[in-house]
């Protein structure tokens, strides 16, 4: 569709019926704005959280959907940097949800922190030798280069392309496209590891703090390989999702088999090296500061948490993903990505919440978190913002470039 | 009113962080400015005409698909 | 980031005696009023409540007639070797004082992340998870000197810093430009009935305190993090410092072994 | 080249008058009438530091001094001007304002205070004087040789008040621009402290002033 006039009119829904699926989500917005609003208005106390549990689950679910969201800068570096062709039919949808994944993250962390109109002193006052000053810059800058990424779809938009200046801007940030892809990777490159990081420096929460590679917490390295691997699985969900629900062919379907073996080898790779890490830590670095490995799981964090991470949605997803016959079926392939992506947000999860949850004073017991509802509004309302982003990205935009083709 | 006057001493990490900080702004804001300009000329000359309905642009085909 | 310097001409610490400690609360409350802390109508529950300075009660496990109870006060620990809380703060809003040692939170700075809390490993900093308020009257028995925080920001002892400037106005006025012993005492200490708190400059052989942090007595929270408190405890039973290096799986044993050598 | 509609070129120019009045009027705002943005309060009575020091002969001292503990008095109190006017001296209009106002009806001035400090600050008399042996009119300007009180400024927004000392001097125009240092000595915001402070070669800790 270089020009309008080969772009194909492509087939959508009623508007009525548009609007029906958009309600029921702006219905959930609504509610997670007044939640929000509470949490602004009122104060933290709204929430679940307490001086034990400083990170609840907005933290874990940040972390969650930035992990989730690597999607997005994997396969723009596969596509425009290693020229992954046969990403070509989803790169657009990738980044979207990429997009979507950390405007919804940014504005989570917003209301996260308790003077949110200070949020700006982490820049201005910048302590360069915090993990978290890094996810910050990083993690700005990334958003506002997804931002250029969105653009070009944008002024793909039939309306938009009528106006010259936006399309000629959208055609020529797109041939430079190769630039922010690398910026891109080198920016998520960094943010990942360092949430990774954020938690691996703690050294004074043994659950969580990690030496290794020299003196550099491996769970920097963990987590931008956990955050490779699981972004690709999204995608696909994505993309499966997209279809099942508009029920119209959108890529082809070996690529989302292509999609899912590569997020599978990432994964194995991944639980190798996590394997290792966790190895290491229980039998050398948790002793060495006075803890036994049984230490930390203790109910209701148990050791179900290591056994799901590991096993059920690390393991399984993996080898289901790597059985050619299992990934070309659709019931198996949607598994699989599920589990993974379930096997990143448990692992995020029991960063924040576990790591919190351990005593480390000795006369301190184990406590237990339970988020309010306004918390888990607000976490309902990131997720109803990325689906009315990402529906309206499909009606209004060429997200697939292949969909006219495919359904021809 | 600079974040650098109160109790501040440059050091390596300062040096490093920042340095790899503007690097990346540099080429962002470079990108786009190259971009933005790029369009501008693009929509004044005749090759980007306001007509184009019915104009065909010598542009591969594959190269935006993409986007 | 601060760094453990030998050089370093000043490190105000504190020697807390758990022998003596009765655990009556004065340290905590002296607190308090001093450092303008805010509480609640409702103060029960403790994992949200404000509390410089908290008082914890340890057991060793034995039954009647062993049992034995030791109090712990806490304050903030004054970490000197790469202070846990100040090199994570994403705004430099805590900040490691040099010449004196006291880690000091800059309230008006802080954007209240509470990345700061999840890295501090001695639940010493607090929250204020609503805006602080206090009863009409109370407000006005506020103390000047200390500027009272606002909701949304983390705060933690200071060992009373504004008095320190404070002791260093009365000896310019006295003609000196160095403080002398018993200048500067934090409010807990000063307030301690039994005298088991004592405070000074553990690097200058005048005050108490450097003698007392060499005594066989002497340990510290959790040392094996190795994040050099500045505040040290003493205690004569080895089941109290097993507690409190995290070796609770020993805290019993210790005990007995203990009771049997004095009984034997 | 492309035709523009006649309707985008109407909102173009009126974006274009918009942002350049926004820029004139700014320019102009920031540097020729700055004091737009602060209102001035007179101080309730009319004192006369000349008046006390030269003509009474008073020291600076007797109403300005430190207490045992290094820390300073700052304005005086009703108590110490009724030590000398707990009746009517002289005939002056001020005078009998503060008598039958104040002294009598055992009022306390409400005083501007001119370098009222956020409560987080903690500004140490004792330091800058005894210590580092700074003049007073370092950071107070002339204020011992004032015949009328200075009038107090405060910007609107911030509520920072604006030190002018020479009442004389024009507060209007660009004279703050030209020569701020002649007659203006600013804010007293943080800026200030810092750079002298830095200029001195003193610690700019946060918490050498915050408390």
């Amino acid at each position: 569709m270089s020009s309008q006039t080969d772009m194909p009119t492509l087939q959508r829904c009623s508007a009525p019926k548009f609007l029906l699926w958009l309600s029921f989500w702006v219905l959930l917005l609504l509610w997670g704005a007044y939640g929000a609003f509470l949490c602004l208005y009122k104060g933290l106390n709204q929430t679940g959280m307490n001086n034990y549990f400083v990170f609840g689950v907005w933290i874990t679910v940040d972390l969650a959907i930035i992990a989730l969201g690597a999607g997005a800068f994997f396969s723009g570096f596969l596509f425009y940097v290693l020229r992954f062709n046969f990403l070509k039919e989803l790169i657009g949808a990738a980044v979207v949800v990429g997009f979507i994944c950390y405007s919804g993250a940014i504005g989570m962390l917003t209301i996260d922190i308790g003077q949110p109109l200070r949020g700006y002193f982490s820049f201005w006052h910048a302590n360069v030798h915090s993990m978290l000053t890094e996810v910050i810059f990083c993690i700005t800058l990334y958003l506002f280069v997804l931002t250029i990424e969105f653009v070009p779809l944008i002024t793909e938009n039939r309306r938009i392309r009528e106006m010259p200046f936006l399309r000629h801007l959208g055609e020529n940030l797109h041939g430079i496209m190769v630039v922010f892809a690398l910026v891109g990777t080198f920016l998520s490159f960094f943010h990942q590891g360092s949430l990774g990081g954020m938690f691996g420096t703690l050294f004074a929460r043994p659950f969580s703090y990690r030496t290794g590679v020299a003196i550099w917490p491996w769970t920097f390295f963990l987590f931008i390989l956990s955050a490779i691997a699981a972004g690709p699985a999204l995608t696909t969900l994505v993309v499966w999702a997209t279809q099942k629900i508009t029920r119209r062919r959108l890529v082809n379907r070996p690529t989302l088999s292509r999609l899912a073996k590569l997020s599978a080898i990432l994964l194995v790779i991944y639980l190798v090296l996590k394997a290792a890490d966790t190895i290491y830590w229980a039998n050398f670095t948790a002793p060495e500061m006075g803890f036994r490995f049984t230490d930390f799981y203790k109910s209701p964090y148990g050791m179900w948490l290591l056994f799901g991470e590991f096993y059920l949605f690390g393991l399984v997803p993996a080898i289901i993903l790597l059985i050619p016959r299992a990934r070309d079926n659709d019931f198996w392939l949607v598994i699989g990505c599920l589990f993974t992506c379930m096997g990143i947000v448990l692992n995020r999860f029991s960063f924040t919440i576990q790591t919190l949850a351990v005593p480390v004073m000795p006369f301190e017991k184990f406590v237990v978190y339970s988020p309010t509802w306004q918390e888990w509004s607000i976490v309902a309302a990131v997720i109803s913002y990325g689906v009315i982003l990402f529906s309206l990205a499909y009606r209004y935009l060429h997200l697939f470039p292949r969909e006219a083709e495919l359904n021809g | 009113m600079w974040p650098t006057i109160f109790e501040f001493s440059w050091d390596t990490g300062h040096m490093i962080f920042f340095g790899v900080f503007y690097a990346v702004v540099i080429i962002i804001a470079t990108s786009l400015v190259y971009a933005f300009a790029k369009s501008i000329v693009d929509t004044f000359s005749n090759n980007g005409s306001f007509d184009d309905r019915h104009a065909h642009k010598p542009m591969d085909k594959n190269e935006t698909l993409g986007g | 980031m601060s760094t453990e310097s030998p050089q370093q001409s000043v490190r105000y610490g504190m020697v807390i005696d758990l022998d003596k400690c009765t655990g009556c609360g004065n340290c905590a409350v002296a607190c308090h009023m001093e450092n303008n802390v805010p509480f609640r109508t409702d103060e029960s529950d403790k994992s949200r409540n404000m509390a410089w300075l908290r008082i914890y009660k340890v057991k060793n496990g034995a039954e009647y007639p062993h049992a034995r109870v030791a109090y712990i006060p806490r304050p903030c620990m004054q970490c000197d070797r790469h202070t846990p809380c100040v090199s994570v703060c994403p705004a430099s809003a805590t900040n490691y004082d040099k010449s004196t040692g006291l880690v000091d939170q800059i309230n008006t700075r802080c954007i209240g992340c509470r990345y700061c809390m999840a890295a501090c490993p001695y639940m010493v900093r607090c929250f204020n998870w609503w805006d602080p308020a206090w009863p009409a009257d109370a407000e006005k028995y506020l103390n000047p000197d200390v500027a009272p925080r606002m909701r949304g920001v983390v705060e933690k002892c200071t060992f009373c810093s504004h008095r320190y400037i404070q002791a260093k106005n009365r000896a310019r006025q006295e003609g000196r430009n160095y403080l002398e012993k018993g200048d500067y005492i934090p409010a807990c200490v000063e307030a301690c009935p039994v005298e088991a708190m004592h405070f000074g400059d553990l690097n200058d052989p005048e005050y108490e305190v450097a003698h007392l942090i060499k005594s066989p007595r002497a340990f510290r929270l959790l040392e094996r993090l190795h994040t050099e408190p500045k505040v040290y405890y003493l205690s004569s039973h080895e089941w109290v410092r097993r507690w409190a290096d995290n070796d609770a799986v020993n805290t019993q044993s210790a005990y007995s072994q203990q009771r049997q050598g004095v009984e034997s | 080249m492309r035709v523009i509609s006649q309707k985008r070129m109407n909102s173009a120019i009126m974006v274009a008058i918009f942002l350049a009045g926004f820029v004139v009027f700014h320019f102009i705002g920031r540097y020729f009438v700055p004091m737009l943005a602060y209102t001035r309060h007179e101080q309730p009575v009319d004192f006369s530091h000349v008046f006390h020091g030269n003509d009474v002969d008073m020291s600076c001292e007797t109403c300005h001094f430190f207490y045992e503990d290094g820390s300073w008095s700052g304005i005086p109190t009703l108590d110490v001007c009724m030590n000398c006017h707990s009746e009517q001296l002289g005939e002056s209009e001020a005078e009998k304002v503060f008598v039958t106002e104040y002294v009598q009806k055992n009022r306390e001035v409400q005083w501007e205070l001119y370098f009222r400090q956020p409560q987080c600050v903690s500004f140490s008399h004792s330091s800058h004087v005894k210590e580092a042996k700074l003049a007073c009119e370092t950071c107070h300007g002339p204020q011992g040789l004032s015949r009328h009180p200075t009038k107090y400024i405060v910007n609107r927004i911030t509520k920072y008040s604006y030190v002018v000392y020479d009442s004389a001097s024009s507060t209007i125009g660009s004279a703050l621009v030209r020569s701020p240092e002649e007659n203006v000595w600013g804010t007293m915001g943080m800026d200030e402290c810092a750079k002298c402070h830095r200029a001195r070669g003193v610690s700019t800790a946060c918490f050498i002033c915050h408390k």
